[in-house]
């Protein structure tokens, strides 16, 4: 339990996926310009994330390790993502357009965040059994989301600042990824392993 | 009177501001002469503008009504005094656009004949009903603030019973001093004129809140009760607080209780009223008399003889001011109102209103002209004082980035306009203007949102219409080739769309002005627009004679 | 190699089952985004963004095959209403669409018309009335500003005219134009 | 006769930025006095070099962008971002890191943002971080305090300015002789050694209820920032959200073990604790708005700066502390809105 | 109809698998000896560094075995140890052993150590120590770890076996002792633990029996650790 | 469709639509593997390799597509293409391949292949495909190079560190120092320096595209006046 614990503090704090490990950050950039759509693709991403991690770790333990096939993985892992991700926006837009209002323009958008597969592997390299690729994933996600969250809302703010003028849109936007990035190197050293 | 002192409550935030009174409240409202050109808008209050019953060239007497209401949230306008009606045209009004709009000009004869007096009357041998009406009648409407028709406050509604009627003496912006001397010298009026309110709501009790600082208004106010003997009226002393004048924020003070946002205070059991209000609706069952008059302060450096008058609605500013011994030196600027809730009146050929409380020349530096602003710090100054406990840096900060959504997230109605915000502003951002910009903005929005709907159901009525004339064009088109199978004619190789507009034309020619022809594109007409087509002939048919200037309203 | 061709080829069979059963399952008609973005759009119908009106542009946009700037009459407040909700970057008007301008509505001078029907043709929102050989005239609550009835007019009798500017249409200057207009 | 049109209110306001600052500036002065008393001169270069390099680098980036340079320099707030930041800094630190870390404070922490009003992070602790970051080694160069006998050296303003500038040590010393870790950091290291608390406690930094000198400082900074409060300069949420939260969950941890935790009151009188609280989190503009909001960005950072000192690699948090909840602010603001008049509760 | 559809779908979706999986396979095919061999190379560079090629004449990549020692070696894993002989006799021996107590965590260490309990290097395969302050141990920093080599429980003495603020003969950094303090214990714990068990640690069987398996070829390796 | 001209493809690729500088795609790598200039040329080649036979095969295939398996389809394609130059680097360039690490096999989300593929190949013919993606890529790895050596050059003070990880032992050499005895600026190396190196960089682009846009105005407006006269 207690390790399941570290492993989501670690994801969401200490090894950030978007701030401290660079993965996931197309969509960080291009989808937080509003707050209420930030928070969608968050949701999203942490619904999508968290069930391929799983399908990446059943794919790879039941299907690839037996056939000593390890360097499929990346296509194995992609498709597996890519099929998810595709099969959830399907469903989604049939069975609650309510929900597809919020969640699918940006379903499709995250068979290519990079995040997804970076999961996914680095299950493999972490050795993560069934249920810390699940808690693996689900940490990542909710890093994801959080600082997300956290830089639309910043975003919303800057979007009205008397910024100047070679700066605004995405420069500054990236200025300002940066200096979160800083401040989550204050989570530097809390877990040490 | 006799009763348990008054349990108090607090509003958040709120100011407490230098009050600039003794300048005013000093002497005795005066009566004003009465001008020789009295320029009377035709809205004068919130709701429809009243409709003209004049002509131009038709004489008219004091407390004739020359424009009926039109709708329900509407009074009817008087004139202020006898005379003539000279003019009906857009003139300038007290309005902070600096618009003008359609006002009523009356030279008068200086006669001030009354008309006869159809108003007055024993309000207790009236149903509430009826003495709505009376009210109406007499174009009273709220003297305090916005100028809303006081019989419709009258009107709760039988789901809503009234327990308290609250008199408005708080007079909390600096400067004003014309309910103070209103209720100094006119108190049995006020009490009088509140017990036919009263009576109209059929409340329980009437509730006469003033501030602290006006001791003799709350004196004559007791003495007033005492005299009628009434055990249902009590005066309240406030603290004198701004704003404690805005009536959630003394209805909070007075009751505890707190008017929903986007409510009204008889959701709680309150009406409020101004005691100017009050004092009116006394003369129109004492005296007949219509809402003609109010008292005014004048005061602030910028003239002679600052003090109360009493003023027929319509007079120019100008003249106001004249007779109150004119500007000084000093005067810098015109605020019709007080200096946190008025605003600047760029011409003093403006006519006094309904709403007129006050006049504020102010000379020298007494209101600066605003600073330059800062950006905003995000202090929370302004939250701490903001009576409507709203987050005024937050509505500053969209309504300066236009998103309307999210000021509207962040309560923009609620705000009531005070300036409490602006004033401790440590950046001087004129921060009331942005809500008022914003507001404006967004009302707008939904007026052409609105006519985007209907631009859209036409849009595609059309769509539709045109569809279905193909169809049957087409059908037709199948026929007569048939028809022409059978009979072939001679073919030109001219365009035929130009051949049939050219045929279209000398057809017209040919049969010019001739009726009975079956109008296109007749369907779905409302009323209204036959009528507009009806006129459209009309005036074709009149073509040749008319030399009248085109009136733009169909 | 071939249990690695095997493994994957199945898999992505499997896959491909799936993602083809779902397909036809739930299937979904229409495009709700294009009713969005068409509520957004002035409804001016006066086809400066190139295509026949609001619609077909607001479905352009859905599709991908429209730029967000093209609508003249919705000016900078529906360019940046278009970027939110469809989360991308606000652009400024492109120019080639036209300007910006002030709402104007029609007037036809009753004195010329000659009720040729030319103008009620063009009139994408019928808000012109009037028979064949009738004086025609513009109902001035339902003009949308489009200029359409202009250009067809044989005797060019139509004018734009700016909409009258009352107190209750008046709307507060936003402070920061004014400080800019001061300077 | 005609008038001027202006948007009411009329009357004119009361207060403006310029004499905030100033404020903070002044209240600022017990605790400067008290931290040059106890580490001498090289506080006040500090301070003189990382003030004029603020002034300077927003004179220039507003040159640059063709604003007004006079009217904004008056607002005084580059001069207060450069203060502050110099407060943090160890008090030898070699003049180009007061210079870096100014420059990085207002060119990219505030102008890039548009200047006073719309930087979302602390000028001053983003300047902060980055030295820290950047420059660790300088950075954790503290000198014992007046009053730690057995190693004080005291450099006279000239030695001081040697060594700051030219890095020059007064003969015979090294710079190893010279420094010393602050408490926070001692107490970590020894943690890290396994040391018990009351081993800790027995070396010679330890005053009365904090570190040697540092709690004097941080008693007149918690004078300076009552002055405030009582001129209504800061409202009381941040600061007490702050302490309040520090010291709650310093108790909780003391609580449970008495031995491998410090006291409360330790972690309230070491390090930034008072500065921080009064001074730093309390920067308008990168705070949150709200009433609640503020009680929640300031135990925020209270938390997050106990979780640093006692799990993370810092010696202390209340940097990151404040640039994480800076990051936050907008969020929380978002969610804490007050109850409107009038609307439901 | 539909149910066609689906099938064209999935063979569809089989072909591309296919192919593509194919032409990978083919790579792979053609690829994995070197990799596996370009592995071996990089750790083989590594142990060089340590125990030059010349000194020994057996493949230390595979002579290899595994022992746990918590106490002395830092971690409750099984540490491998590479062994050196020339002509069946032990020459030298490299550790892989951890120094826990870094400033940020865990330091991992090569430490090679000669038959006579000299050291023949030290070197840090892995840390997390502050960049700027800590990280001067990483020979591609500064020298100091270099400083290690030719040293040995005489040199200096037992009890000089520490950083100079604690009464040893290693220099620290300033503002950085911890992170030499943890270092120098290591290498210090890894001689004793050497001294005494030197000759259980070449007597014992290799465990490395084979090249490493294809599967075992990890298309994932993290760039820094 | 009308096809674009293969100059306005290139320049599209190369600047006005540059994957990192303007469509922001492709971040991860960029920001992930540019601590220094030789990482971001390794990593930005391999991207070209992959756009460029991505973007080919799929424009050949793009008329078999149905709409439910497009993106698998596509996204197998070029998994196929990375696992091939993965295999391939991890033999050939062994110690690049490891510092680049897990960003190659996430070549394959590299958004701006995929966008790439949707936007660009499964619309044009090969020919065109081809270019946009060799362009494409080439405009990424400008900004990886740039970026890469700016940082770089700010945190350490060298420039081609580290060269011969990708052109053998004789680039050893090839590396610059710069600045003698910098102190280095740590920021610049770690994530936050990144995220703002990119930042100062598209800042620069906007300054360069405003000094463009005023120039062409100015010929603009300079034209007519000798036709006047
Ligand atoms: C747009 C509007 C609608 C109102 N409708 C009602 C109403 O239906 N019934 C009522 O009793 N008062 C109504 N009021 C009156 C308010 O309750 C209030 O008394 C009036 O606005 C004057 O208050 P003020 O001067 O503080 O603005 C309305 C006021 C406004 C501005
Ligand atoms: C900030 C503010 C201050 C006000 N101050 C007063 C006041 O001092 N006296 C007053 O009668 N009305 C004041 N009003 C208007 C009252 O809210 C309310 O409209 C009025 O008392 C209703 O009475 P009436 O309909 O008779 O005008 C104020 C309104 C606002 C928004
Ligand atoms: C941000 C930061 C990072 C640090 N990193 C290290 C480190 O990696 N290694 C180390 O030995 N000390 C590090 N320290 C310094 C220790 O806290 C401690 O002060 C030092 O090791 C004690 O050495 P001294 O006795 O020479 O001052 C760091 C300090 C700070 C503030
Ligand atoms: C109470 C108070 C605290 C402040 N604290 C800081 C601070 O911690 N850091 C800083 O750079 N500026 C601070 N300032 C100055 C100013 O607000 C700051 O430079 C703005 O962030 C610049 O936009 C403070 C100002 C006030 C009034
Ligand atoms: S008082 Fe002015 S500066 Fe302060 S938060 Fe409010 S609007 Fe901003
Ligand atoms: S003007 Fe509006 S926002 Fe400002 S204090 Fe008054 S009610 Fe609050
Ligand atoms: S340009 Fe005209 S037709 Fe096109 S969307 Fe705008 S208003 Fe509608
Ligand atoms: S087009 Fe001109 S002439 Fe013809 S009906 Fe319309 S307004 Fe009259
Ligand atoms: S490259 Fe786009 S999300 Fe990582």
């Amino acid at each position: 339990m207690q390790e399941l614990a570290l492993i989501l503090i670690s994801t969401v704090l200490v090894n950030n996926f978007v701030l401290v490990k660079f993965l996931g950050l197309c969509p960080f950039m291009g989808v937080s310009r509003k707050l209420e759509t930030a928070t969608g693709m968050g949701l999203a991403t942490t619904f999508v994330l968290t069930l391929s991690s799983v399908c990446s770790y059943l794919v790879n333990a039941y299907l690839l390790e037996p056939l000593g096939l390890g360097y499929l993985r990346t296509i194995a892992f992609i498709l597996t993502i890519a099929v998810v991700v595709q099969f959830t926006e399907m469903v989604v837009h049939k069975t609650s357009p309510m929900l597809y209002q919020v969640l699918g323009i940006f379903l499709p958008l995250i068979t290519t965040n990079c995040a997804v597969l970076g999961v996914a592997l680095l299950n493999v390299q972490e050795q993560n059994g069934f249920v810390e690729s699940a808690v693996y994933g689900f940490g990542a996600a909710v890093g994801f989301s959080l600082v997300l969250s956290l830089f639309a809302a910043i975003r919303e703010r800057i979007a009205v600042a008397d910024v100047p003028v070679a700066f605004r849109g995405s420069a500054i936007s990236l200025v300002t990824a940066g200096l979160m990035s800083l401040a989550f190197m204050g989570f530097a050293g809390l877990i040490k392993v | 009177m006799g009763k348990a002192p008054h349990h108090l409550h607090r509003f958040h935030g709120g100011l407490h501001l230098p009050a600039n009174k003794t300048l005013s409240s000093g002497s005795p409202i005066r009566a004003l002469p009465i001008p020789a050109r009295l320029v009377i808008p035709l809205s004068q209050h919130i709701g429809t503008a009243a409709d003209v019953m004049v002509k131009v060239g038709e004489p008219v007497l004091r407390g004739q009504m020359i424009a009926r209401a039109q709708g329900y949230v509407s009074v009817p306008i008087h004139a202020s005094s006898s005379g003539t009606v000279v003019d009906i045209t857009d003139h300038l009004i007290p309005h902070p656009s600096g618009l003008s709009a359609p006002c009523i000009i009356i030279e008068t004869d200086g006669k001030d004949t009354a008309v006869d007096d159809t108003l007055s009357a024993d309000h207790t041998q009236l149903d509430p009903s009826e003495l709505r009406n009376r009210i109406r009648q007499a174009g009273i409407v709220g003297l305090g603030g916005a100028g809303f028709p006081s019989f419709i406050k009258l009107n709760p509604g039988t789901n809503r019973p009234i327990a308290t009627l609250l008199i408005n003496g708080a007079e909390c912006e600096p400067y004003i001093s014309c309910d103070d001397r209103l209720m100094r010298e006119r108190a049995a009026d006020v009490i009088g004129g509140a017990a036919i309110l009263k009576h109209a709501l059929n409340a329980t009790e009437c509730v006469i809140a003033v501030e602290d600082n006006k001791p003799e208004a709350i004196q004559a106010l007791r003495d007033a009760i005492a005299q009628r003997s009434v055990s249902d009226f009590a005066v309240v002393v406030i603290p004198t607080l701004y704003p404690t004048g805005g009536e959630k924020q003394l209805i909070q003070v007075v009751t505890g209780r707190e008017v929903p946002s986007q409510g009204l205070p008889a959701d709680v059991g309150v009406i409020c009223h101004n005691p100017g209000t009050a004092a009116a609706v006394h003369r129109v069952f004492a005296l007949g008399e219509p809402l003609i008059s109010r008292i005014i302060t004048v005061t602030g450096t910028g003239v002679r003889e600052p003090g109360n008058v009493e003023v027929r609605v319509g007079t120019p500013m100008a003249d106001v001011i004249a007779a109150c011994g004119g500007y000084t030196d000093r005067a810098q600027r015109l605020l019709m109102g007080g200096p946190m809730m008025g605003f600047a009146v760029g011409n003093d050929a403006t006519p006094v209103i309904k709403t007129t409380n006050c006049l504020l020349v102010a000379g020298g530096n007494e209101l600066p002209l605003p600073q330059a602003p800062l950006p905003c710090i995000r202090c929370g100054a302004c939250v701490d004082v903001c009576p409507a406990k709203l987050l005024p840096q937050q509505l500053y900060w969209y309504a300066h980035a236009k998103d309307f959504d999210k000021v509207q997230d962040y309560s923009l109605f609620d705000c009531i306009e005070c300036g409490c915000c602006a004033y401790v502003c440590p950046s001087h951002l004129p921060l009331v203007q942005y809500y008022r910009f914003a507001k404006t903005e967004i009302w707008n929005q939904e007026r052409e949102r609105e006519k985007a709907d209907i631009a859209r159901q036409r849009h595609e009525y059309r769509l539709f219409r045109l569809e279905r004339e193909k169809d049957e064009r087409a059908a037709r088109l199948q026929q007569k080739q048939a028809a022409l199978k059978t009979a072939k004619g001679e073919t030109t190789a001219e365009d035929p769309k130009k051949a049939a507009i050219q045929a279209a034309l000398e057809r017209a020619k040919a049969k010019k002005a001739s009726a009975g022809v079956m109008p296109k594109n007749t369907d779905n007409l409302t009323e209204a627009q036959q009528q507009a087509i009806t006129n459209a002939d009309e005036r074709r048919r009149n073509r040749d004679s008319s030399t009248a200037t085109r009136s733009e309203d169909a | 190699m071939l249990t690695a061709i095997l493994a994957l080829g199945i898999l992505a069979a499997l896959f491909g089952l799936l993602l083809g059963y779902t397909a036809i399952r739930f299937r979904v008609e229409g495009d709700p985004v294009a009713n969005q973005i068409n509520a957004i759009l002035p409804q001016t119908q006066c086809g400066q963004c190139g295509f026949a009106g609001c619609r077909p542009y607001a479905e352009a946009i859905a599709a991908g095959e429209a730029e967000i700037n093209q609508c003249p009459p919705g000016g900078e407040a529906g360019i940046r209403a278009l970027a939110d909700l469809l989360g991308r970057d606000f652009k400024p008007l492109n120019e080639e669409h036209g300007e910006h301008k002030e709402k104007m509505i029609a007037v036809i001078d009753e004195q010329v018309c000659i009720g040729c029907t030319l103008c009620i043709q063009a009139c994408p929102v019928d808000a012109i009335l009037g028979a064949a050989k009738h004086m025609h005239t513009v109902i001035e609550a339902e003009c949308t500003g489009c200029e359409l009835c202009v250009p067809p007019c044989p005797v060019d009798c139509i004018d734009m005219v700016p909409l009258h500017q009352d107190v209750s249409t008046w709307k507060w200057p936003s402070p920061d134009e004014v400080a800019t207009a001061r300077k | 006769m005609l008038f001027p049109v202006f948007s009411s209110p009329h009357l004119p306001a009361q207060n403006n930025v310029s004499r905030v600052m100033g404020e903070v500036l002044l209240a600022l002065l017990p605790g400067i006095l008290c931290a040059t008393w106890f580490f001498g001169w090289g506080v006040l270069v500090n301070i003189v070099i990382a003030a004029t390099t603020c002034v300077a680098a927003e004179a220039a980036v507003l040159a640059l962008r063709g604003r007004a340079v006079r009217a904004t320099l008056a607002d005084r707030s580059a001069l207060l971002t450069g203060v502050l930041l110099a407060l943090c800094l160890p008090p030898l630190a070699p003049w180009w890191i007061p210079v870096i870390g100014s420059l990085f404070a207002i060119v990219i922490a505030k102008q890039l943002y548009g200047g006073l009003g719309y930087n979302p992070f602390n000028p001053a602790m983003i300047g902060y971080v980055v030295l820290l970051i950047s420059y660790p080694r300088e950075l954790t160069l503290w000198i014992p305090p007046t009053g730690i006998e057995a190693q004080h050296l005291n450099l006279n303003l000239s030695q001081t300015l040697a060594l700051i500038f030219t890095n020059s040590l007064p003969a015979e010393t090294t710079i190893d002789a010279l420094t010393m870790p602050t408490p926070l950091d001692a107490t970590k290291t020894a943690f890290g050694l396994g040391q018990t608390l009351h081993e800790i406690k027995a070396s010679p930094l330890f005053g009365h209820f904090g570190g040697v000198g540092w709690e004097w400082i941080n008693l007149s900074f918690l004078i300076g920032g009552l002055y405030l409060l009582a001129r209504r300069v800061i409202s009381w949420h941040i600061p007490a959200g702050l302490l309040g939260g520090l010291f709650l969950i310093a108790l909780v941890f003391y609580g449970s073990d008495t031995d491998a935790f410090p006291s409360p009151l330790f972690h309230l009188f070491s390090g930034a604790a008072m500065l921080g609280a009064f001074f730093i989190a309390t920067d308008p503009v990168s705070a949150a708005t709200t009433p609640r909001g503020r009680l929640l960005f300031g135990a925020g950072i209270g938390v997050i700066a106990y979780v640093i000192r006692t799990w993370g690699g810092y010696p202390d948090g209340i940097a990151f502390g404040v640039l994480l909840m800076n990051m936050a602010a907008p969020t929380i603001d978002y969610y804490t809105k007050p109850r409107v008049f009038g609307q439901s509760k | 109809m539909n149910s066609r559809q689906i099938l064209v779908t999935a063979l569809f979706l089989f072909l591309f698998a296919a192919i593509g999986t194919a032409l990978v396979a083919f790579t792979f095919d053609n690829t994995h000896e070197r990799i596996a061999a370009n592995e071996r190379e990089a750790l083989l560079r590594n142990l060089h560094v340590l125990i030059p090629p010349d000194t020994h004449d057996n493949d230390i990549f595979n002579d290899i075995t595994k022992v746990t020692n918590p106490e002395s070696l830092g971690t409750t894993e099984p540490a491998t140890v590479y062994r050196a002989r020339k002509q069946g006799w032990p020459v030298a021996a490299v550790l892989t052993t951890v120094a826990p107590d870094g400033y940020n965590g865990a330091i991992k260490l090569l430490v090679g150590i000669k038959l006579d309990g000299t050291l023949a290097g030290v070197r840090v395969v892995s840390h997390r120590e502050t960049p700027g302050l800590g990280d001067f141990i990483d020979a591609q920093r500064s020298d100091w770890i270099l400083g290690f080599t030719g040293r040995s429980l005489k040199d200096p003495i037992l009890k000089k076996w520490g950083v100079k603020r604690d009464g040893g003969e290693f220099d620290q950094f300033t503002g950085a002792t911890i992170t030499p303090r943890a270092v120098v214990k290591a290498v210090k714990k890894a001689l004793l633990y050497f001294e005494h068990n030197s000759q259980r640690l070449f007597a014992s069987e290799s465990t490395r029996t084979a090249v490493p398996a294809a599967s075992s070829v990890q298309p994932v390796e993290s760039a820094h650790e | 469709m009308s096809e674009p001209s293969y100059s306005s493809i290139a320049r599209d690729g190369l600047w006005t639509n540059n994957p990192g500088l303007v469509q922001l795609l492709g971040l991860c790598p960029l920001l992930a593997v540019t601590a220094t200039a030789i990482n971001g040329l390794g990593l930005g080649l391999a991207t070209v390799l992959t756009l460029v036979a991505s973007n080919v095969t799929i424009s050949l295939i793009r008329h078999l597509v149905r709409p439910e398996v497009r993106i698998p389809v596509f996204v197998l394609v070029i998994a196929s293409v990375v696992t091939m130059i993965e295999l391939s680097m991890n033999a050939y360039f062994h110690e690049l391949y490891n510092i680049l690490g897990i960003f190659i096999p996430l070549i394959v989300t590299n958004c701006a292949i995929i966008g790439r593929a949707e936007a660009f190949a499964s619309k044009h013919s090969p020919g065109r495909a081809c270019v946009d993606g060799l362009t494409m890529g080439l405009g990424f790895t400008f900004v990886l190079v740039i970026l890469g050596g700016l940082r770089e050059l700010v945190g350490q003070g060298t420039l081609l560190a580290q060269a011969h990880l990708m052109f053998g032992e004789a680039a050893r050499t090839w590396t610059i120092m710069v600045i003698e005895d910098y102190r280095g600026f740590l920021l610049a190396i770690l994530p936050p320096g990144a995220f703002m190196g990119l930042g100062l960089l598209i800042a620069l682009k906007n300054i360069i595209d405003a000094r463009l846009q005023r120039r062409a105005q100015q010929v603009m407006a300079a034209q007519p006046a000798p036709a006047a006269a």
